[in-house]
């Protein structure tokens, strides 16, 4: 599981941090403890920035690190279909690996029950969003 | 159906020289080498306790366990959030009578509709409960032959509109099989529970398409090991239901003064399940899923007319239950003048044939059945013969010849 | 202790090419080949149903197990009739408290004591209870090293007399071993409950002596199958106390207004029991029986003094508990600046080496454990080695050096 | 278990009936509602006649038998004696197999957990007066 690559991504600086006049919504993960707070800042249905905030195992910054260097310019359908194929990964199911890009690196997360919640926090903090967006 | 006794190494053994004939299904069945191996090769190779640890064994162990329960969840036609394993059908009843108490589902004045044959797992807990927090329970009467359930005796109840519904769909003791969809028909709004324990061995239930809100059978009656159950319950339930075993896994946050809990099912998962058991039990559903549940029942029907056939010819038996085809695979008796015990335990030294005898944890139904026995005295038991798969009309036949001798022995 | 690697199987499976290092015997123990076999040799051969059948294979199982409840009555000192079989420590712990309140045993206003360093399942079931029933919980808390509790943490509720004080005797997190005697010379009057899943592994309890009222514990930590618990309790209780499960075998008479129990144990054991895990888990005793549980303890101790030794060489390592003579068998540490999670993964991918990381299903104690602290950040969770018969010094080795490893390559 | 013996004693009439002028007690079969009445007559601390009502499988009847012929005459000390032996043989545990005549024919009761109950009806039931006897 932990390659140089995840490695690499977990230490990531880039993208930690808060966003001003962006949407903000927190997560957490009820296994250990861990939170994050995730900002995303929407123009004309694209994703044009995002960053975040909180600290938590490798797997999950490297996760939250590779989330949003993927979403980031990319317009809320792609952004929902690049979920989407990330739940079916993680779920061991058929997915788009050509959607996700680096991200399918991770997917021997799969065979690690323990540290799919590690793996997916930034991902459901980012579905919060997405959801809240649709209900508004 | 072939013959599996290649797949059951008990049916090889010798009961005091006879070979064993096993027609004690309804207690618990035979496990065939697959289950068993492949329990002995969870042990062996992959053991550590689930959901907990991040290492290789742990991590096998909750993908196994994950795996058995999406093996049941699409066995009943359910999500795997809505399969809780328990240790059997007696605790998956408890869990549903006590978290209805504490959630409020059930509250003094509230109905509950049982039948009066039920096993005491659907009864007792029932029953003592409503003592201690005031809810009614009423009891559907058999009126037909021996014990037999008709429709008019449900219809009884129907302006009544029970809260609540809890019956089994299949009963222990006479064999009879509840025509589940009629009973939601005429229960429309009621919370429908169905004790399975006898009917799941014989049958598919798809939970959904009969609509029914909580479902309990266990394992070990069914080829799987024992201490494993299922509690099925609709998500929705579930969601509003307080916790029956409060414990680890079970929660999501805990402080000194609150505790909230973790989601579906593991809110009522107390502690370190059953994790053999439960990866067996998904094993010996896929061995009766090859077999196809079709040729399962065919076979236990055709045993079943058979055995009801060759016993109705010996003069002095007393069959309960209605005898026709709501009869199936399991079949009550009593022999005038022979103990229900004598004749269960002569039949095992004799003849190696294993059928059980008792109350069958069914006293309100013997009560009911001594009343209309024709018995010169009813024991308050009877002697029980239960078929499964590998059973076939060789071990009829001896089982017949064993009731015959035993007769002439006690010259009755 | 003699190398007992052949009795274990699984200690011979590779991960990621790495010998195996089990060490998370604090989650659940590796079984023997003994227990595994013992449990297929009796699914395939005497394999039926308790209690209620006369014939040969139901007689063969209920002496088996009650052969296995005598085993484990003579092991604690007590008698079979107040030996009840669970489905584990959880279970054991949750029918006490709901049989106490359905009993009247605890009611508004009565004070139970528990400590802060619980278990979950010896947390839970009284705090979530008392919201309910209106019973008050109070807790010890640790004020020695890192969540250890010492005698004046005990002293402070003297004077307060609690109904109930219900203690684990071992904490699955910091590897403190509680003195039950000096317990139960500080509350003489109360009802005194002992949680011994960890400490019963490693250590033979005398009720008895020890004046203990309950006692849970599981077999799954002791080289026995998953799925069955013990639940000691003194008899003069269990005769007052309305049993927590309904179903067969548990009764004596069943009307249909009225209920009466069975004798004892069975009052408490509804339905049908984990037959072969139970008759699995006396063929464990009798494995460490034949090892001997000073050499148990002895082993222990001194892998335990050992570990403490070697890690706390480890730079930034924090280590938590007493780390004296109470300290045995369970070692919880943080490495700063590495994540628990990703310790015990890497320790498994790149070492073989399993622990477990995570709350341990104590999260009042990591609150605790927070505070007291050096870490920049405490990440509400530890990892954990635990120790057991079949492991040694170079397991250790292989540990620490897993440790220095990682510590290198996150630069920390 | 079931040889000519214990069939012909579970036939047996002899001791079959009600005893006016005597001590009597019920016992219960928890297991299969089976119920037996146990009718004693003692002179000076000696059982001088029994007698027993009551329905049941061919053990409890042989064993009924056998019990009641085996204490007639006996005084209660051997009795007692008598039962204390009856109860350490269904256990399994050793026994003086002198004190019991052909009651031993009886011992594979012992492999018979469900049948062990059977076989000591009436025995239960004797206790019961003894303990009786003893308390007034
Ligand atoms: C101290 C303590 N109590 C209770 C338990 C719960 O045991 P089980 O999961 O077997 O019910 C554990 C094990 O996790 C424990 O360590
Ligand atoms: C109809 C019915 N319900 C419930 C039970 C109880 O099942 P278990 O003993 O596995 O809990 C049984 C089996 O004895 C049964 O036949």
């Amino acid at each position: 599981m932990y390659n140089e690559l995840i490695m690499d991504y977990a230490k990531l600086q880039k993208y930690k941090g808060k966003l001003e006049d962006a949407l903000a919504q927190e997560g957490k993960n009820l296994s250990c403890g861990d939170e994050i707070t995730l900002y995303v800042k929407i123009e004309e249905n694209k994703i044009v920035d995002a960053k975040f905030e909180g600290i938590g195992c490798a797997i999950s910054q490297a996760s939250a690190n590779l989330m949003i260097e993927n979403i980031i310019g990319k317009n809320l359908d792609d952004v929902k279909m690049i979920l989407e194929n990330v739940l079916l990964m993680v779920k061991g199911e058929k997915y788009e690996s050509d959607k996700l890009g680096l991200i399918t690196k991770m997917e021997d997360i799969k065979n690690y029950p323990m540290r799919i919640k590690c793996f997916l926090l930034s991902w459901k903090t980012l579905e919060l969003i997405l959801k809240n967006i649709e209900s508004s | 159906m072939k013959n599996l006794w290649d797949d059951f190494p008990a049916l090889s053994r010798k009961i005091n020289g006879n070979r064993l004939v096993y027609l004690d299904n309804a207690a618990t069945t035979l496990k065939p080498k697959s289950v068993i191996e492949n329990i002995s090769h969870f042990y062996l190779n992959n053991f550590a306790n689930v959901h907990r640890a991040v290492h290789t064994l742990s991590s096998e162990s909750t993908l196994k366990l994950e795996e058995a329960r999406e093996i049941l969840a699409s066995f009943l036609n359910a999500n795997g959030e809505e399969i809780i394993f328990t240790s059997g059908t007696t605790m998956s009843i408890n869990m549903i009578v006590e978290s209805f108490i504490r959630s409020g589902f059930i509250k003094e004045g509230d109905n509950v509709l049982i039948t009066a044959i039920e096993h005491h797992a659907n009864f007792v807990p029932w029953v003592r409960l409503s003592k201690f927090f005031g809810f009614s329970v009423h009891f559907i009467k058999p009126t037909g032959r021996f014990g037999t359930i008709e429709e008019k005796d449900l219809l009884k109840f129907k302006e009544f509109n029970p809260k609540i519904v809890s019956v089994t769909a299949h009963s222990n003791v006479t064999g009879q099989v509840i025509d589940i969809e009629q009973l939601r028909k005429i229960f429309p709004n009621s919370i429908l529970i169905v004790d399975a324990a006898q009917l799941m061995p014989h049958e598919k239930i798809d939970v959904k398409s009969l609509d029914i809100d909580f479902l309990a059978f266990s394992a070990h009656k069914m080829l799987g090991p024992s201490g494993v159950g299922i509690l099925y319950a609709k998500k929705e339930h579930l969601e509003n239901m307080e916790p029956f075993l409060y414990g680890g896994e079970m929660i999501d946050k805990v402080s000194f003064d609150n505790v909230t809990f973790n989601e579906l099912p593991y809110k009522f998962e107390a502690g370190t399940p059953n994790i053999a058991g439960i990866i067996g039990f998904g094993e010996a559903i896929k061995y009766l899923e090859t077999l196809g549940f079709d040729n399962i029942k065919n076979h236990i029907c055709s045993l079943t007319t058979y055995a009801l056939k060759k016993l109705s010819e010996i003069k002095g038996l007393e069959i309960y239950g209605p005898m026709d085809e709501r009869h199936q695979g399991i079949i009550s008796f009593n022999l005038e003048g022979v103990h229900p015990h004598d004749l269960a335990h002569l039949l095992d030294e004799k003849f190696g044939v294993a059928v059980r005898s008792g109350h069958h944890c069914a006293q309100p139904l013997m009560s009911i059945l001594k009343q209309e026995s024709n018995l010169k005295v009813f024991p308050y038991g009877t002697c029980r013969a239960s078929f499964y798969i590998y059973n076939n009309n060789e071990d009829i036949d001896i089982l017949v010849k064993g009731i015959k001798s035993i007769k002439e022995w006690f010259n009755v």
